[in-house]
């Protein structure tokens, strides 16, 4: 509706578009604070960083609910977006609140850091408001260049420049990959929009050469944005990058890029291909699967706990796109429930990740967190409860996650993909118990130096509380995110 | 009944002692260890006369759920109240908070409740680190326990369910003995893998019927070919838990490194979630199923008894021959359970003994399997070796030990006059009337029972006291005695006077088995229209 | 054969994609090739983008393409960047020798 | 229509062979080169399709900018491009039957495609008639600033984040480098630059 | 009055358990044993007054849909004969064991026990169902493996003991499946209920481990089977020698007296089950007569004395069955009551000979205790003369033994049956043998020279009145029970005196010697016909007509058998006297001569035929080895090897190599990104062909 008011001047599309412009503008003018006052002024551009956020969340939840498109239909607000949009905000947020305390203890305190993040969070919004092959592509390279400037970061760490360069080679990769799929649905469909594809695909001409061309442009887009999400077989950068980026970093790629990716994910394959679902449900439960099992099986064999957090996001991937791949409403609720509580977990893990500092420096090693339990108890019981969450176990909120993807499965009768999908999650267990295992069973090693920063304690207690105590009072995520889902449908 | 939600308030009591104690603070300090005991033993007891309460006020008279409470829950949206039923208009209704109890779960909360002070008590010195975190994980694996048994939604059942694996893990792993990593992983990755298929049948379920409200489900009729995954699905997970050859290699390590209390609530009440599952839903949920696979639990049901028996002769622990004897116990268990499945062969009628003797064998079991953990706990206590070679001749010093361990000794055999014989006896008469074989070599059990029970016990008690260890052993302490005496007490007056739990479970039973008869019988009409009807030719 | 029409774009524009994606995985010299290949499959984009547009009588191609060649630049310059603060800390881009981290 | 076809051959030959030659060659400078030959050539078959404007962007934008930062950073790392090590090409034959699958995929059923009908219903920026006069810049001039300007300020932003980001990795401020500073020598007074020192005889400083 | 019977035992039980340490070892003995007078007194009034049958029911117990069964007391003539048995033997055994036990510490124990006992024995035979006597039928296994280990330090003690209790459990395996079955069959276990509906049962058929067989025969036998057990019956008798680790009053009051005769009271309890299962009468006898003669044959040799008196009482068991076998059950409980007291007499009379010497058993060390011991060697020579029957024939003048044994050896001949004959032959075999031994046994602790050490000599006392008075009750009842009561029992007050409780079916042409010819297969027709003509139940007819002269069943003494069928007995007995004078009193150095010569006969008799080897070797053995196989091999091995230990291995396994696939290297990265597309596409491909 908005497309015929719109079409000469775009005020209007701009008050759609305002939590980006908010992102936007705000990133720009925090960088003219930065380049002004230099990288003394890193935490106040900082906290102002998450203060745009906030008024961008804001901005966020008082649009309207209802489906509204922008500029000649590119840009879309429905509560899907708002949903996730909201996610990315707080994701982005509170990783950066956290990245505080370390990148003054790691010397990385400048001030491009948050204005990265403002700027790969407005890509990320772009993301999910993508309604256009175009606009979805913007956004992602938006999103991605800050991400491979962020993982690079530490630029006098071989590791962290390690991270970027793959991450920036793979990176580039992909979005060959996507755009050559793009290039294939936009010939194959004349258009470029989401709703013009899907127009195209239900016309009656369409011939089976063209679906074949348009298939194989589907196969390359999921390529592309199942390189995003980091699932099978487009997940090897993960946890090369994840180890080696820095651990805010680490976090922040755990957090906000993934509720974006996903969300664009799936706004990608229901929107313009709804014809097509049988087609890329199978291309989603291949990749769901291999996401889980190699997520459940690599993480085993692993000692530093970022690269455990890298297969386990993996994994944890697998999972959402299993509510993806029932292509149905109640799979893309589930989805959406997943990445909130997914983001919960993962926020909470990452706090205590890192806390673990010790007077020689960070430390990143599964066995360095041995007898926390005793040494920092508190610590140790969030830990206890976010692991177990992110195993599944009930009745803490990564169970829930799980019951709700799984639940679209069945009723899409995905049952090889039900089953192998909670076996992986018991072997993923494994892992995650171990850490447990290793808190609570091992005897006492070197306790961590450094007290929680107040507002680490504050992340952490939210997120472990969310976790724990889901269960007491779901309602209110499950029917925003069943709204949510109901407007892709 | 009336306003009060008493199932909400026995089964989230215990997380107000959790509270209670975290509020004492935690370090080992000795003034803080006793507050926590007794903050811990007061919550559990004040729980245990709430759920008498219940009991007292338990309607005997109908098979209906009592006590019943429901609530919104899992985005249900105002779907869920007491007397509002499935919506009729086909659309789903999501996962309710639901609780309730009948015949049959009424008497497994008083169980939960009723050994939850014995384990506090049990643990008083022999845990003497981490007290607090402790009894935190005990209380809340109580809540959870109870939970499970008056949980009436699949989910939220699931969640207890699967939730007390967590505090499970723990007080293996923190409190345990040397292989107890190995232990505790095992048992927690074993029973989380038979559960999980049964949370995708839960799933199912709630596709099928439209709900996953307990009692809803129960009167839902399941497509045939559906019924057998679901029911494979279920029994899965409760195989594992309860566990049934050839799935129980988990249970002899966890309850061999687990601590006593451990040990007791592992045999006590979690084993008993699979025979309750069983009944709960297998059987009246998936009757056509339940028909077609009593044989193979029957298979295995009598391997478990001769198996595990045989077993548990050679064991040179004695944690772990109770533990092979629980297996076996069990055994009897799931051959009782499924002996309500399956129709005489000569008359066609569904008995009930078999299932009720289940019911009472597994409460019996519970005090009595308990009881026996607890009487290797005291030896342990003093000897720190679970070795039947390190023991020998306690009798001389320890008269009165010598004998509560007696009296559990033949009540674990299954005497006569013990809760043991009682649902021992109702399950193999069970068995007999459906299938003689079964019967037959399920009773070879008690030969083998007596055999490694009393070879046990004069390994232990008897004979002449030579070990130089053992010189100085001191007999059972007060504390020992009140923990002990209220279970010989429940042996014995239950094997003697078992009224109470009969009238109890006897309408839910009797309730059960008579709409597993309908069902069946519904079924076989259906079919015998179409002589090869689909679900017989699929079969799947 | 004379008859030029979109297929024999599409074909240049495939046998170009793949060519870059060749240079990805097998190039063993060092990364900067890598960038290049990645540089080429952009290209092939472009191509396949340019003549879809011509053939669809539709802007909207070129305007991808215009597009892609602008982040594409964007995006060579990131990576020019991060490749030199690598080889800062490394000394060399030989591929093989990027592999600090792995399992 | 031959000179079309030829020029398509032509083009494209060189644009397929270049491309070879990048990846192949021992010395990343060729590639370089080979690379700007590349674009030069597919420059002539945007041209050859009528998307002249998309045609000089190329040759500006990537010749004239991308390609010598290439260039410029190839010769700025100064690496031993002889250097090849053996035993990495083991997945060579697997690598080149993948590629092969997916070029026989992709062309036969790219090749493949046509029109339907419905395709002109979904087609959004119709593309002006050559007889009206409009050129193909001026086309796309009217729709990038309007229709598409949120692409077009995404992709400011996009570039804005490229400079930030090759500033934030590559800039550094060297310690024990002397810089001018202007407004300090501006700002210099005599005071502190001048100290005047009373020296007594017989003595150094 | 009966509730009292049975409860006042376990009252004292649970005074002297509980409360011994208070009450002390001397108020403990006076409980019990006050106790159990009370009820022994009460016992016998109950006996003289008689009467039908009475029910008194306690409590209910179990009730499972039609499966109900209460706590109850049955009395009857059956259980009016038990009661009396089992309380005067208990508190005889009670009063004897103040004096032998008086040296025992763990006294209050000792009678807690045998209180319990009692009281498990009087459940037993106060049964009004069948689960309520397989609880007294267990409760006085425990309680016989309480007392067989009372010595725990001793190894052997509990060895035994556990024996004992497992020998019986597998005869309870049976008796549990039988009443199964009887469930299956009667939807009821209460015996009245099922008595009266066997005779339309009894023609029935039902599948059992998949074969279809006759229902009561079915029945019966696995009833049977725990009768075996309990009464160590050939098979399962291994355990009563070696529970003569007991102490002595145990093995008069338990293995000799009350307990192992369960198996005997639980035929004759249920003869209106077995009366309708020939073949499994038919099975009864022969167990019975092989039990008889072989556990005679292995009494001849054996030097412990407790153990000769244990191999004793386990032929005479088989006495008391194959009595039963030939429907004979009034006689067998005759020889049960008569056997009851002479048989304990005899035990307490060893126990008096050993608690003089010092707890030696072996007889080969005593010898000529005669002028030491004179009132135990009467007692004993009392005994002895009723075991072996010693009687005037064709009068009723004679020891117990006399009347009840060559009772049942006379009513085996006149059975007339192939079976009948043989526990005839069988009989006599084994009354010559008990003759034998029991007078060896006289000889070699009683007579010839000392062969005890010295110190023990002079140690050898008479035992105190405590001990001896007691014994005075059991040789009154070894002398006069049998010519006493053998009218009641079987003679011709036997239908009044037994009414209800024993029935025999008057198609019981078995039991006349002389229509021998009669074929056993017309029975099942018979019996069909006349149940089915009777609806007034059975036991009027039974009574009308058992009639002494008319039919040889439940009496004995109106027909006349062969009078060399009478004589036999005696015969036999006396010949065994003489045998066993020569060898132990004439030639006294024989007997080590023939033990050197190592007969393999004597060997093989000597060692028990060598059934404990056998079940080792069949059974206990291999299930030890089975076990730790499963153990190790099953559970370790296979179950955990390829269950979660292998799956754990194998996704170890598996975790190395997907850790393996992350090189680290960029170009393996692409490649697997390059891979998933292609085959994406190529899958996608292949379908649109």
């Amino acid at each position: 509706m908005s497309q015929q008011l719109n079409s000469d001047f775009p005020i209007p599309d701009i008050v759609v578009a305002l939590p980006e412009v908010i992102l936007a503008v705000g990133g720009m003018a925090l960088l003219m604070l930065g380049v002004f006052r230099g990288d003394r002024s890193t935490r106040t551009v900082s906290w102002l960083a998450v203060l745009t956020f906030l008024i961008a969340a804001v901005v966020v939840i008082q649009q309207p609910g209802d489906r509204v498109v922008a500029f000649g239909s590119t840009f879309v607000v429905d509560a899907f977006s708002k949903f996730v949009k909201v996610l990315v905000l707080l994701g982005s947020s509170v990783a950066l609140i956290m990245s505080h305390g370390f990148i003054r203890s790691e010397k990385i305190e400048r001030f491009e850091f948050p204005i990265l993040i403002v700027f790969a969070t407005l890509g990320m919004c772009m993301m999910v408001s993508a309604n256009d092959l175009i606009s979805l592509y913007m956004g992602i390279e938006l999103q991605s260049l800050a991400l491979y400037v962020l993982a690079a970061f530490n630029r006098d760490s071989l590791r962290s420049t390690e991270a970027g360069l793959k991450y920036f080679v793979l990176g580039a990769l992909s979005s060959g990959l996507l755009l050559y799929g793009c290039s294939l649905v936009y010939g194959f469909s004349g258009t470029t929009t989401f709703e013009g594809i899907a127009l195209a695909l239900t016309s009656d001409g369409a011939s089976s050469a063209q679906n074949i061309g348009l298939i194989f442009g589907l196969v390359f887009l999921t390529a592309g944005l199942a390189f995003k999400v980091s699932a099978v077989p487009f997940h090897m950068w993960t946890p090369d990058v994840y180890e080696g980026a820095p651990t805010p970093i680490t976090a922040f790629f755990a957090g906000a890029p993934k509720m974006a990716a996903m969300a664009l994910f799936v706004r990608a394959l229901v929107g313009p291909f709804p014809d097509l679902t049988p087609e890329w449900q199978q291309i989603i439960v291949f990749i769901s699967i291999a996401s889980m099992l190699l997520g459940a099986f690599a993480a085993i064999g692993q000692t530093n706990i970022k690269r455990l957090m890298a297969y386990s996001s993996i994994g944890h991937m697998g999972f959402a796109l299993v509510g993806l791949a029932a292509g149905t409403e109640d799979g893309v609720r589930g989805v959406l429930i997943y990445l909130a509580i997914y983001l919960a977990m993962t926020i909470g893990t990452f706090v205590c990740i890192l806390s673990m500092r010790r007077t020689e420096g960070m430390v990143e090693d599964i066995d360095d967190l041995a007898g926390l339990s005793q040494t920092k108890p508190l610590m140790a019981l969030s830990l206890l409860i976010l692991m177990f969450s992110l195993a599944g176990i009930p009745p803490m909120a990564g169970f829930f996650a799980k019951f709700y993807v799984f639940l679209a499965a069945i009723q899409a009768e995905l049952y090889t993909l039900a089953v192998l999908g909670v076996l992986s999650s018991v072997v993923g267990a494994f892992y995650y118990i171990r850490i447990v295992k290793v808190m609570y069973f091992d005897e006492p090693a070197e306790a961590f130096a450094y007290p929680m920063s107040g507002e680490m304690r504050v992340i952490l207690f939210g997120s472990v509380a969310f976790t724990a105590l889901f269960f007491l009072y779901p309602s209110l995520l499950v029917a925003t995110a069943t709204s949510a889902a109901s407007a892709l449908f | 009944m009336d306003t009060v939600p008493w199932l909400s308030l026995i089964t989230f009591l215990p997380l107000v002692g959790v509270l209670l104690i975290a509020t004492l603070g935690s370090d080992d300090s000795e003034i803080i260890k006793r507050n926590v005991r007794n903050v811990a033993l007061f919550t559990t007891i004040a729980t245990f006369i709430v759920s008498l309460f219940i009991w007292v006020n338990f309607d005997y008279t109908t098979a209906e759920f009592q006590f019943v409470e429901k609530f919104d829950w899992l985005g249900a949206g105002g779907q869920c109240s007491v007397d509002g039923a499935v919506p009729s208009d086909g659309s789903l209704q999501l996962p309710c908070y639901h609780m309730g109890v009948d015949g049959i779960s009424m008497l497994f909360v008083i169980l939960t409740t009723f050994l939850m002070p014995f384990c506090i008590l049990a643990s008083w010195n022999a845990i003497n680190e981490r007290v607090s975190q402790y009894m935190m994980a005990f209380l809340v694996l109580e809540t959870l326990m109870i939970g499970v048994f008056c949980a009436l939604d699949l989910v939220l059942f699931y969640v207890f369910f699967e939730g007390g694996l967590i505090p499970m893990f723990l007080i293996i792993g923190i409190w345990g003995g040397a292989r107890r990593i190995y232990a505790t992983f095992k048992f927690f990755l074993y029973t989380l893998l038979g559960s999980v298929l049964m949370l995708l049948a839960m799933m199912a379920m709630y596709w099928n019927a439209g709900t996953t409200d307990i009692p809803t489900l129960l009167a839902h009729d399941f497509p045939a070919s559906m019924q057998t995954w679901l029911w494979l699905a279920f029994f899965a997970s409760f195989a594992v838990k309860m566990p049934m050859w050839p799935v129980h290699t988990w249970l002899p390590d966890a309850h061999v490194e687990a601590p006593t209390a451990g040990s007791v609530i592992l045999a006590g009440i979690l084993l008993k979630m699979g025979g309750y599952g069983f009944i709960r839903f297998s059987l009246p949920m998936f009757p056509v199923a339940s028909e077609v696979f009593a044989p193979l639990v029957f298979t295995l049901s009598v391997v478990a008894i001769i198996y595990t028996s045989l077993v548990a002769l050679a064991q040179e622990d004695m944690k772990k021959l109770i533990a092979y004897s629980s297996v076996a116990h069990m055994g009897f268990v799931t051959m009782g359970i499924f002996s309500a499945a399956v129709p005489r062969p000569d008359t066609g009628a569904y008995v009930v003994q078999g299932l009720q003797g289940g019911i009472i064998q597994m409460l019996s079991h519970g005090f009595i399997s308990g009881a026996l953990f607890l009487c290797v706990g005291v030896i342990y206590d003093r000897m720190h070796t679970r070795e039947i070679a390190a023991y020998g001749g306690l009798v001389n010093r320890m008269p009165i030990y010598a004998f509560a361990f007696m009296v559990f000794t033949m009540a674990n055999v299954g005497l006569p006059g013990t809760s043991g014989f009682v649902g021992e006896f109702l399950t193999l008469l069970g068995a007999y009337q459906v299938n003689t074989w079964v019967a037959f070599f399920a009773t070879t059990g008690v030969i083998l029972s007596a055999a490694y029970a009393l070879w046990l016990y004069r390994q232990v008690v008897f004979g002449e006291l030579q070990k130089e260890s053992l010189k100085q052993i001191a007999d059972l302490s007060p504390r020992e005695i009140a923990v002990l005496a209220p279970l010989i007490i429940a042996t014995l007056f239950f094997g003697i006077y078992p009224k109470p739990l009969f009238d109890v479970t006897k309408v839910s039973v009797d309730n059960l088995v008579e709409e597993h008869q309908s069902s069946m019988a519904s079924y076989h009409s259906a079919n015998s229209v179409a002589v090869v009807g689909p679900d017989q030719t699929e079969g799947n | 054969m004379l008859e030029i029409g979109l297929g024999h774009y599409l074909t240049v524009a495939a046998i170009l994609f793949t060519l870059g994606v060749f240079g990805i995985f097998l190039n063993q010299k060092n990364v900067i090739i890598i960038l290049m290949s990645i540089e080429l499959m952009l290209l092939a984009v472009n191509i396949n983008l340019v003549a879809f547009s011509t053939h669809l009588q539709d802007l909207v191609g070129q305007v991808f393409a215009l597009f892609v060649l602008t982040v594409a630049a964007a995006e060579a310059a990131i990576g020019l960047a991060v490749l030199v603060v690598y080889f800062r800390n490394r000394g060399t881009i030989a591929v093989q020798d990027i592999n600090q981290m792995r399992g | 229509m031959v000179l079309q076809a030829l020029a398509f051959y032509f083009f494209a030959g060189i644009v397929i062979a270049s491309a070879v030659m990048v990846i192949s060659a021992r010395n990343p400078v060729h590639s370089v080169l080979f690379l700007i030959l590349a674009f030069f050539n597919s420059a002539g078959l945007f041209v050859l399709q009528g998307a002249e404007l998309l045609a000089m962007t190329l040759v500006i934008v990537y010749v004239g900018a991308v390609a010598v930062l290439f260039l410029f950073v190839v010769m700025m790392l100064d690496i031993n491009f002889t250097e090849l090590r053996q035993g990495f090409r083991d997945n060579l034959h697997w690598g080149i039957a993948v590629g092969l699958l997916l070029i026989v995929e992709l062309v036969i059923f790219l090749a493949s495609w046509q029109f339907s009908g419905a395709i002109e219903e979904t087609v959004v920026a119709k593309q002006p008639p050559v007889e009206s006069g409009i050129t193909n810049a001026e086309a796309l001039g009217q729709i990038i600033y309007t229709k598409y300007v949120y692409f077009f300020q995404a992709a400011g932003i996009v570039l804005l984040i490229a400079m930030i980001g090759a500033i934030v990795l590559t800039l550094r401020q060297r310690e024990g480098v002397k810089k001018q500073n202007i407004g300090a020598q501006v700002n210099r007074s005599v005071k502190e630059s001048v100290e005047l020192v009373d020296i007594k005889p017989g003595q150094g400083l | 009055m009966y509730s009292a019977i049975v409860f006042l035992p376990l009252a004292g039980a649970i005074i002297a358990g509980f409360f011994g340490r208070a009450l002390g070892p001397r108020g403990s003995e006076v409980v019990t044993s006050g106790f159990l007078i009370i009820s022994a007194i009460l016992a016998c009034i109950a006996f003289t007054q008689g009467g039908g049958t009475q029910v008194v029911t306690v409590l209910p117990w179990m009730e499972s849909g039609s499966f109900a069964v209460d706590w109850s007391l049955r009395i009857d003539a059956l259980t009016r004969v038990m009661l009396v048995v089992v309380t005067v033997v208990s508190s005889v055994v009670h009063v004897y064991s103040i004096g032998y036990m008086s040296h025992d510490p763990h006294r209050p124990r000792f009678f807690a026990y045998l209180s319990l006992f009692t009281f498990a024995m009087l459940m037993l035979v106060t049964a009004d169902n069948f689960l309520q006597l397989f609880f007294g039928w267990e409760g006085v296994g425990l309680a016989s493996y309480l007392l067989i280990g009372f010595w725990y330090k001793k190894p052997s003690a509990n060895a035994a003991a556990i024996k004992a209790f497992i020998v019986n459990r597998v005869g309870d395996f049976g008796f549990a499946l039988g009443i199964m079955a009887t469930f299956f069959v009667f939807d009821t276990v209460d015996f009245t209920s099922v008595f009266q509906a066997v005779p339309s049962k009894a023609d029935d058929t039902f599948f059992f481990l998949g074969f279809e067989v006759h229902v009561m025969t079915t029945i019966c036998l696995l009833l049977f089977m725990g009768a075996m057990g309990k009464s160590a019956q050939f098979f399962l008798h291994t355990w009563l020698p070696d529970a003569m680790e007991g102490p002595t009053p145990v093995s008069a009051l338990i293995h000799a007296a009350t307990m192992v005769t369960a198996g005997v009271f639980l035929v004759c309890r249920c003869s209106p089950m077995f009366e309708y299962a020939p073949g499994a009468l038919a099975v009864v006898t022969v167990i019975g007569a092989t039990t008889a003669f072989f556990a005679a044959t292995i009494g001849l040799f054996q030097n412990d004395i407790k153990r000769v008196i244990a191999y004793s009482t386990c032929s005479q068991l088989g006495y008391m069955f194959f009595a039963a076998g030939v429907s004979a059950y009034g006689a067998a409980m005759f020889h049960l009551f008569t056997h009851a007291f002479f048989k304990a007499l005899l035990f307490l009379g060893a126990g008096s000979v050993i608690h003089a010497m010092s707890d030696e058993q072996d007889m080969r060390k005593m010898g000529g205790l005669q002028t030491m011991l004179p009132i135990t060697w009467s007692f004993m020579v009392v005994g002895t003369l009723a075991l072996t029957g010693v009687g005037i024939p064709f009068t009723s003048i004679g020891f117990a033994g006399f009347a009840s044994k060559d009772a049942v050896i006379e009513l085996a001949y006149a059975a007339g049956t192939s079976v009948g004959m043989y526990a005839f032959v069988m009989g006599v075999v084994a009354a010559l043998m008990t003759s034998f031994y029991s007078w060896r046994l006289i000889f070699m602790t009683f007579h010839g020279p000392h062969r005890a050490s010295n110190e023990v000599i002079k140690k050898v006392h008479e035992s105190g009145n405590v001990m001896l008075i007691p014994l005075v009750v059991l040789v009154a009842g070894s002398i006069v029970a049998g010519a006493f009561f053998k009218d009641f029992f079987i003679g011709s007050k036997s239908d009044s005196f037994w009414g209800e409780a024993i029935y025999v079916a008057d198609h019981g042409a078995h039991a006349k010697y002389d229509h021998a010819a009669i074929d056993h297969d017309a029975h099942g027709s018979d019996t069909a016909e006349h149940a089915a003509a009777d609806e007034h139940g059975t036991a009027v007819d039974t009574h009308t007509d058992s009639h002494a002269e008319d039919a040889g069943h439940g009496g004995g003494h109106g027909h006349h058998p062969p009078d060399w069928v009478v004589l036999m007995p005696v015969l036999v007995t006396v010949l065994g006297f003489a045998i066993a004078w020569y060898f132990y009193i004439s030639r006294p150095d024989l007997p080590p001569k023939i033990a050197a010569r190592r007969n393999p006969i004597y060997l093989f008799l000597y060692n028990k035929w060598y059934f404990d080897e056998l079940y080792d070797f069949i059974f206990v053995r291999p299930a030890r080895w089975l076990g730790r196989m499963l153990w190790k091999q099953g559970d370790g091995w296979f179950i955990d090897g390829f269950g979660p230990d292998g799956v754990s291995a194998r996704v170890l396994d598996t975790t190395k190599r997907v850790i393996q696939l992350q090189t680290g290297y960029i170009y393996h990265y692409a490649f697997a990104m390059l891979i998933g597309v292609a085959i994406l596409t190529t899958v996608f491909a292949v379908r649109a062909f």
